[in-house]
């Protein structure tokens, strides 16, 4: 069979692995996943240096070149994520954000005990970051240029597992992670009074959500567009719903 | 104020203590993650294939991808590390310009961090040469790496080797070349072979010089030009996304064989080394 | 006859002068002695003779050393004047391999392959040496295995086995015991019946006993030569006779 | 009538030590393919060297060298201070020092001088096993166990900080501590022990006053060594130090180092973002440069 | 009287033995030479006088060695036994320090700090070393600036510095030219008259110049000891006899 070389998002390796495996045992073709980070995907399909780019977030417009096609293949929401041990339920998306920029630096501001808060934000270009600034506007414009607004003195993960850990680990962190890895190790916190929970990202009640998207240059060859088209077929999207991420269709 | 032999006493003490601290610390990673891992690994954890479905969790791919890599990197490295040392030692004039000049490009090499070299790869060999992400780009990648180490290692095994040896060579009239091949090489070879398992060593340790070049795809590489994950790297991969216990245990276990391949390269380095001196002296 | 003719000798190590102005005749088929006060040059002058000090970087001679009337310092093939002056050094040194290996091995550097021919060779060495019959049993066993007075003379059978001139000795006893050192002193008598041979020896009873001719230096300058019996009875010099009557040293 | 025997045997001689030129060209061209290896590290050095310098350019050009080396603030695309990563990696490794290497040398002593040889035998292999584990494994024990316990011990907000990463780097840089002292400590001559002894000094006053002044130079050639080897690690500390690309307010304050942001950001970046992580690689280069030339100077200083 | 006396004394390094039953009385205020072959248990001896051995592993010691009566190997402070036993080695071997602090090394090693006290000391054994005058204007410039016959009367100087009774020196001028060597005998004529000497030589001659009483090794074996003039002269045993003719050795 042919190779498939697909690489982008950290979050959406998971769901990608099982998608690949689960092909190339349908089909022979194998399929390659590397997962290094999202502006990684977008450059790997403008470059052509990977068949298939994947990113855990919208992709402008600017940020492709000509011929790059950008494709949804899922939903995905991003929960806000403390230990389990942490007395609040619910915040805001604005107490979230003001977390984030540092205002917020006590539980007992948002209803919590009197601890400081260790916030935990993934690295600068990971599209779960760029999808959590953008629904929390945690934007900010220097020289002209929009950059993250999330405070340097948050603490830096390089992955999904990392945040978990850290939050799983310390009674005082919050973190963010992709909804489909939520499990016992961490809280997911209500956020404006919606749980997080995939049928509330289907509906849209959930505000913190953002889409997996898969990327394909001209060179892309035909087999591996295939591959494209099994994931969104009937089969592609049941498994894209079992893992526990909204289906595109 | 404290008499001589307290002072004594308290000094001994203090080196003792710092002794038992560096053991302590020891035994304390080890009992550590050995204890959490060697539970899970059993023949198949070694034995299985990886696979995200969740049917099959073993580490044998990373083994595989591990040995390519280890292989790779000593055939590029170990022929040119030691011709370079036998250069340095045999032909070169010692203090002259160009002894300076590689050997300060020795030092340099070994002195750039490795995350540097994995930088590097990733442009020169994953980029620019259009290797991609493959066992290749990472073989040539971590035999820059190990370079150093063969090239210092080998030479002072070289320089080892009693001046006595080489006049009785030259004495009865044998070429340099000769004098290498039938005396220098023989009694240096269990020195060269020790720096061969270190570089082993250091090639089974690293993990961002081989992500960076070599990918992190976890199945066994068919050709030299696919991507492969190492068993350094699988660990960090999977420390990365620790879910639930499962992945902790898995972690573990994998930490615990890693553990247990380095702990076999010293013990092999000591036996080679042994066997060596008792077959030429 | 002479072997060597040596004319305006001087020697330096770097800065360090080692040799001032040498005139010295070394004759044919005789036993020459070079004595003299620990770093006075003896090992030097014996090195120049099959220019071993060649391997020594910052050594710089003036001046001529003719062997057999042919300047050795001229352009010469350093490799084949050292088959024709064999060295024996002052610790055994034999090489890591065993006995027969040792003795081969300078044919076999000069690309003698045939066995019958080395084995011959070999023997006639050994025999030379007055080993053969010590070793002739276990000739492939390791030659560490052998005493230090028959490693030493296993070091003479490896260089009689280049058929040399010339024999070169530095000080080729004084590792040895006095039986070890008794049975290398009877082989001398044999030895300069074929070849010339210059010893260095810090033992002026030695020189006594085995030396024809006796070379006396003194902080690099030669300050007397002659028949040994004339040396030690009769010499010239008063440094000479300090030395010798044991003044210094 | 002997003067022309002696006339033809100098001829002789002349002709059967002249030099032959076939044999010579074995041995050429071996030396040449030698000298050719020996390049090979030296063609390494320039390219890697190359593309650090020709990749990093375009961040210089765009910041400064001054705006990056001393910009406070590390916000890509806008902004690309790397000083708070400098000093996160000056004081990990500032710290990793004053915690490892008064360890490593007095165990160093310990190997050299009082152990008794039966326990040296046990503890040498398990200090060349320490060496041996691959960092990922010190970075993993650290996340679990260190981190945790500078939260318990200091009761700070989070245990990710530079002092865990110190923690961590301490334990890492004892092998080569320890190796190279030691050996430097064991070449000390031993007319120097003897001398002191013989004037019926205690063993412990010859190691403080003969033995460590007369190594002095192989245990600073250890400590050098180890602090390349602590400011060149990165995954260890990436798991272990919260890597916060702000300035570090102390010890007890998470911080991110050179080689953190090149790896945390590496595989993301573009333009002059990624450009700029190459940056950091120069800077990390021209630490570990400053370092070897010390220890060049150092040994000269000792070749003396 | 009798500074030592050694009875029955075997060494054994590991199995090999090195001193086979030696019986040696060594007398107080005068000079006793060790000589013999390399390799026949001079060293080893003088080292068992200051319990030097006890450095080496797998060294075994029988018999008994008596220091003014009381026995070395018995309940002693080896440290306050080398204090009064100093030892002079082959080589020079100064602290890398200077003159001052090597003079000073064995008084601040047992604690003395007042610096009047060590000014004094060092100025005495200094000049007991006859090398005061020579330094007296660089007493703080480093050690190694020194010549070698210099170096190795520093060494005295700081033994004597220790106020010992004896003074060991093995082979104390080997490594030193005939003037320096001729300096170091003319200051043992001083030595001898507050301190016991034993002093192990190569040097048959030096021997004669210097002892009172000379003592002759082979092999381990004493062979012969007794008044330096009669061992010379008049040998008892043709051991003696042919080693100080010069048959072997
Ligand atoms: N490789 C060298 N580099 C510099 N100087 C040297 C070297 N070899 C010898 N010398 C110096 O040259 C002088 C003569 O040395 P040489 O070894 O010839 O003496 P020697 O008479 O053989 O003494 P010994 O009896 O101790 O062997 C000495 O001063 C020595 O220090
Ligand atoms: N540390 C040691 N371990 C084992 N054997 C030793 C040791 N030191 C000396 N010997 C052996 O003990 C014997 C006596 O040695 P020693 O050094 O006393 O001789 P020596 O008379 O001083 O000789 P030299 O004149 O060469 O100094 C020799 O056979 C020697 O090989
Ligand atoms: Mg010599
Ligand atoms: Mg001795
Ligand atoms: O999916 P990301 O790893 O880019 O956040």
């Amino acid at each position: 069979g042919e190779t498939i070389t697909v690489s982008g998002s950290n979050s959406m390796t998971s769901l990608m692995e099982v998608l690949a495996e689960t092909y190339t045992n349908k089909t022979g073709n194998f399929v390659e996943v590397q997962g290094p980070g999202s502006s990684a995907g977008i450059r790997a399909a403008n470059q052509g240096t990977s068949h298939i780019g994947m990113a855990s977030r919208t992709v402008a417009d600017s940020e492709v070149e000509a011929g790059v096609e950008r494709i949804v293949i899922a939903n995905d929401g991003i929960a806000i994520v403390v230990h389990p041990s942490n007395k609040v339920e619910n915040l805001t998306t604005e107490q979230v954000a003001g977390i984030y920029r540092a205002e917020i630096t006590n539980w007992s501001e948002v209803g919590g005990e009197n601890a400081p808060i260790v916030a935990v934000t993934r690295d600068s270009a990971s599209g779960t970051r760029a999808g959590f600034e953008d629904v929390l506007s945690l934007k900010q414009t220097i020289n002209g240029m929009k950059v993250s607004a999330i405070s340097p003195r948050a603490q830096v993960a390089n992955g999904n597992g990392m945040v978990k850990t850290t939050s799983g680990q310390n009674p005082r962190a919050i973190g963010y992670i992709s909804l489909g890895t939520v499990d016992s190790s961490v809280k997911a916190l209500d956020v404006n009074g919606v749980d997080a929970l995939v049928a509330n990202v289907q509906n849209g009640s959930y505000p913190v959500a953002r889409s997996f998207v898969v990327m394909t240059g001209p060179k892309t060859p035909q087999y591996a567009k295939d591959f494209i088209d099994w994931i969104l077929s009937e089969e592609g999207q049941d498994i894209v719903a079992k893992k526990g991420y909204v289906p595109a269709k | 104020m404290l008499t001589n032999d307290n002072k004594d006493k308290l000094l001994t003490g203090v080196i003792w203590s710092a002794a038992v601290l560096t053991m302590g610390f020891l035994v304390w990673i080890l009992f550590y993650i050995v204890s959490n891992g060697l539970a899970f690994v059993d023949w198949s954890f070694i034995t299985d294939n990886y696979t995200r479905t969740g049917d099959e969790e073993g580490i044998w791919p990373m083994i595989v991808a591990t040995v390519y890599i280890v292989l790779l990197s000593i055939a590029i490295a170990a022929p040119i590390g030691i011709m370079t040392a036998i250069y340095l030692t045999e032909y070169a004039k010692p203090g002259s310009k160009l002894v300076k000049l590689i050997r300060f490009c020795t030092e340099a090499l070994a002195g750039i961090p490795s995350i540097v070299y994995g930088l590097f790869g990733m442009t020169f060999f994953v980029v620019a040469l259009g290797l991609g992400f493959s066992v290749l780009s990472g073989g040539l990648t971590l035999a820059i790496l190990i370079l150093p180490v063969i090239i210092r290692t080998t030479e002072e095994a070289i320089i080892a080797v009693p001046l006595s040896y080489r006049e009785a060579s030259f004495g009865l009239g044998a070429s340099r070349l000769y004098t290498i091949w039938r005396v220098i090489l023989p009694a240096a070879m269990p020195g060269i072979v020790t720096s061969l398992i270190l570089s082993i060593g250091r090639i089974v340790g690293e993990s961002a010089p081989v992500f960076l070049t070599a990918g992190m795809v976890a199945r066994i590489p068919e050709s030299v030009f696919d991507s492969g994950r190492t068993l350094t790297v699988h660990l960090y991969m999977l420390t990365t996304e620790l879910y639930t216990q499962h992945d902790w245990d898995m972690a573990f276990a994998t930490a615990t064989v890693l553990v247990l391949v380095v702990l076999g390269i010293n013990l092999l380095t000591k036996l080679i080394s042994k066997k060596f001196s008792k077959a030429t002296y | 006859m002479n072997t060597f003719e040596i004319k305006d000798l001087d020697l330096y190590y770097g800065d360090n002068q080692a040799l001032k102005s040498i005139q010295l005749a070394i004759p044919q088929k005789q036993v020459t002695a070079f004595i003299g006060p620990s770093g006075c040059g003896k090992s030097t002058l014996l090195r120049v003779l099959n220019r071993m000090n060649d391997l020594i970087a910052g050594v710089r001679i003036d001046g001529s050393v003719k062997m057999d009337g042919a300047d050795i310092y001229a352009d010469v093939d350093v490799r084949k004047l050292r088959m024709r002056c064999g060295m024996v050094f002052q610790k055994p040194n034999p090489f890591p391999m065993s006995i027969y290996e040792n003795v081969a091995y300078g044919q076999k550097a000069q690309g003698v392959k045939d066995k019958k021919t080395l084995d011959k060779i070999v023997e006639d060495a050994l025999r030379g040496a007055a080993l053969w019959d010590e070793v002739k049993d276990r000739l492939h066993s390791h030659a560490f295995g052998l005493s230090g007075g028959q490693q030493q003379r296993l070091c003479i059978a490896r260089t009689i086995a280049m058929k040399p001139d010339v024999i070169l000795m530095d000080e080729p006893t004084s590792a040895l015991d006095p039986i070890a050192t008794a049975r290398i002193e009877e082989l001398m008598e044999d030895l300069r019946k074929e070849f010339t041979v210059v010893i260095v020896t810090h033992s002026m009873a030695q020189a006594r006993r085995i030396a024809d001719k006796t070379a006396f230096f003194l902080m690099g300058e030669l300050v007397e030569h002659g028949d040994t019996e004339q040396i030690f009875t009769a010499p010239q010099d008063k440094r000479t006779h300090g030395y010798i009557t044991g003044d210094f040293g | 009538m002997s003067e022309v025997n002696a006339a033809l045997q100098a001829q002789e001689t002349k002709a059967a030590l002249a030099s032959s030129k076939r044999r010579d060209f074995v041995e050429h061209a071996f030396h040449a393919l030698f000298l050719l290896s020996a390049f090979i590290g030296v063609a390494s050095v320039i390219i890697i060297g190359f593309f650090l310098v020709k990749e990093s350019a375009a961040s210089f050009q765009e910041a400064g060298v001054t705006g990056m080396v001393f910009g406070m603030n590390w916000l890509p695309p806008a902004l690309y201070g790397i000083a708070p990563m400098i000093a996160g990696s000056l004081m990990a490794t500032a710290v990793a020092v004053v915690i490892g290497v008064p360890v490593g040398v007095l165990t160093a002593i310990f190997l050299a001088e009082i152990a008794p040889e039966r326990l040296v035998k046990v503890m040498r292999p398990a200090i060349e096993l320490l060496a041996g584990i691959p960092s990922v494994v010190y970075g993993f024990f650290g996340l679990v166990v260190i981190v945790p316990l500078i939260e318990d011990v200091f009761g700070v907000p989070s245990g990710a900080t530079i002092l865990a990463g110190a923690v961590v780097l301490a334990v890492m840089i004892l092998p080569t501590v320890i190796a190279v002292s030691e050996t430097s400590l064991r070449a000390v001559p031993r007319q120097y022990k003897e001398g002191s002894l013989a004037l019926g000094a205690s063993k412990i006053y010859t190691i403080f006053n003969v033995l460590v002044p007369a190594a002095r130079s192989g245990i600073l050639t250890g400590v050098i060594l180890g602090i390349a080897r602590a400011v060149g690690e990165t995954m260890a500390i990436i798991m272990v130090m919260g890597n916060t690309p702000a300035m570090p307010q102390g010890i007890l304050d998470s911080a991110r180092t050179l080689t953190a942001n090149i790896a945390l950001e590496m595989s993301y970046a573009t333009g002059v973002h990624a450009s700029a992580l190459y940056a950091s690689g120069v800077v990390l280069l021209v630490f570990v440069m400053l370092l070897n030339g010390t220890l060049m100077y150092l040994n000269r200083e000792k070749a003396k």
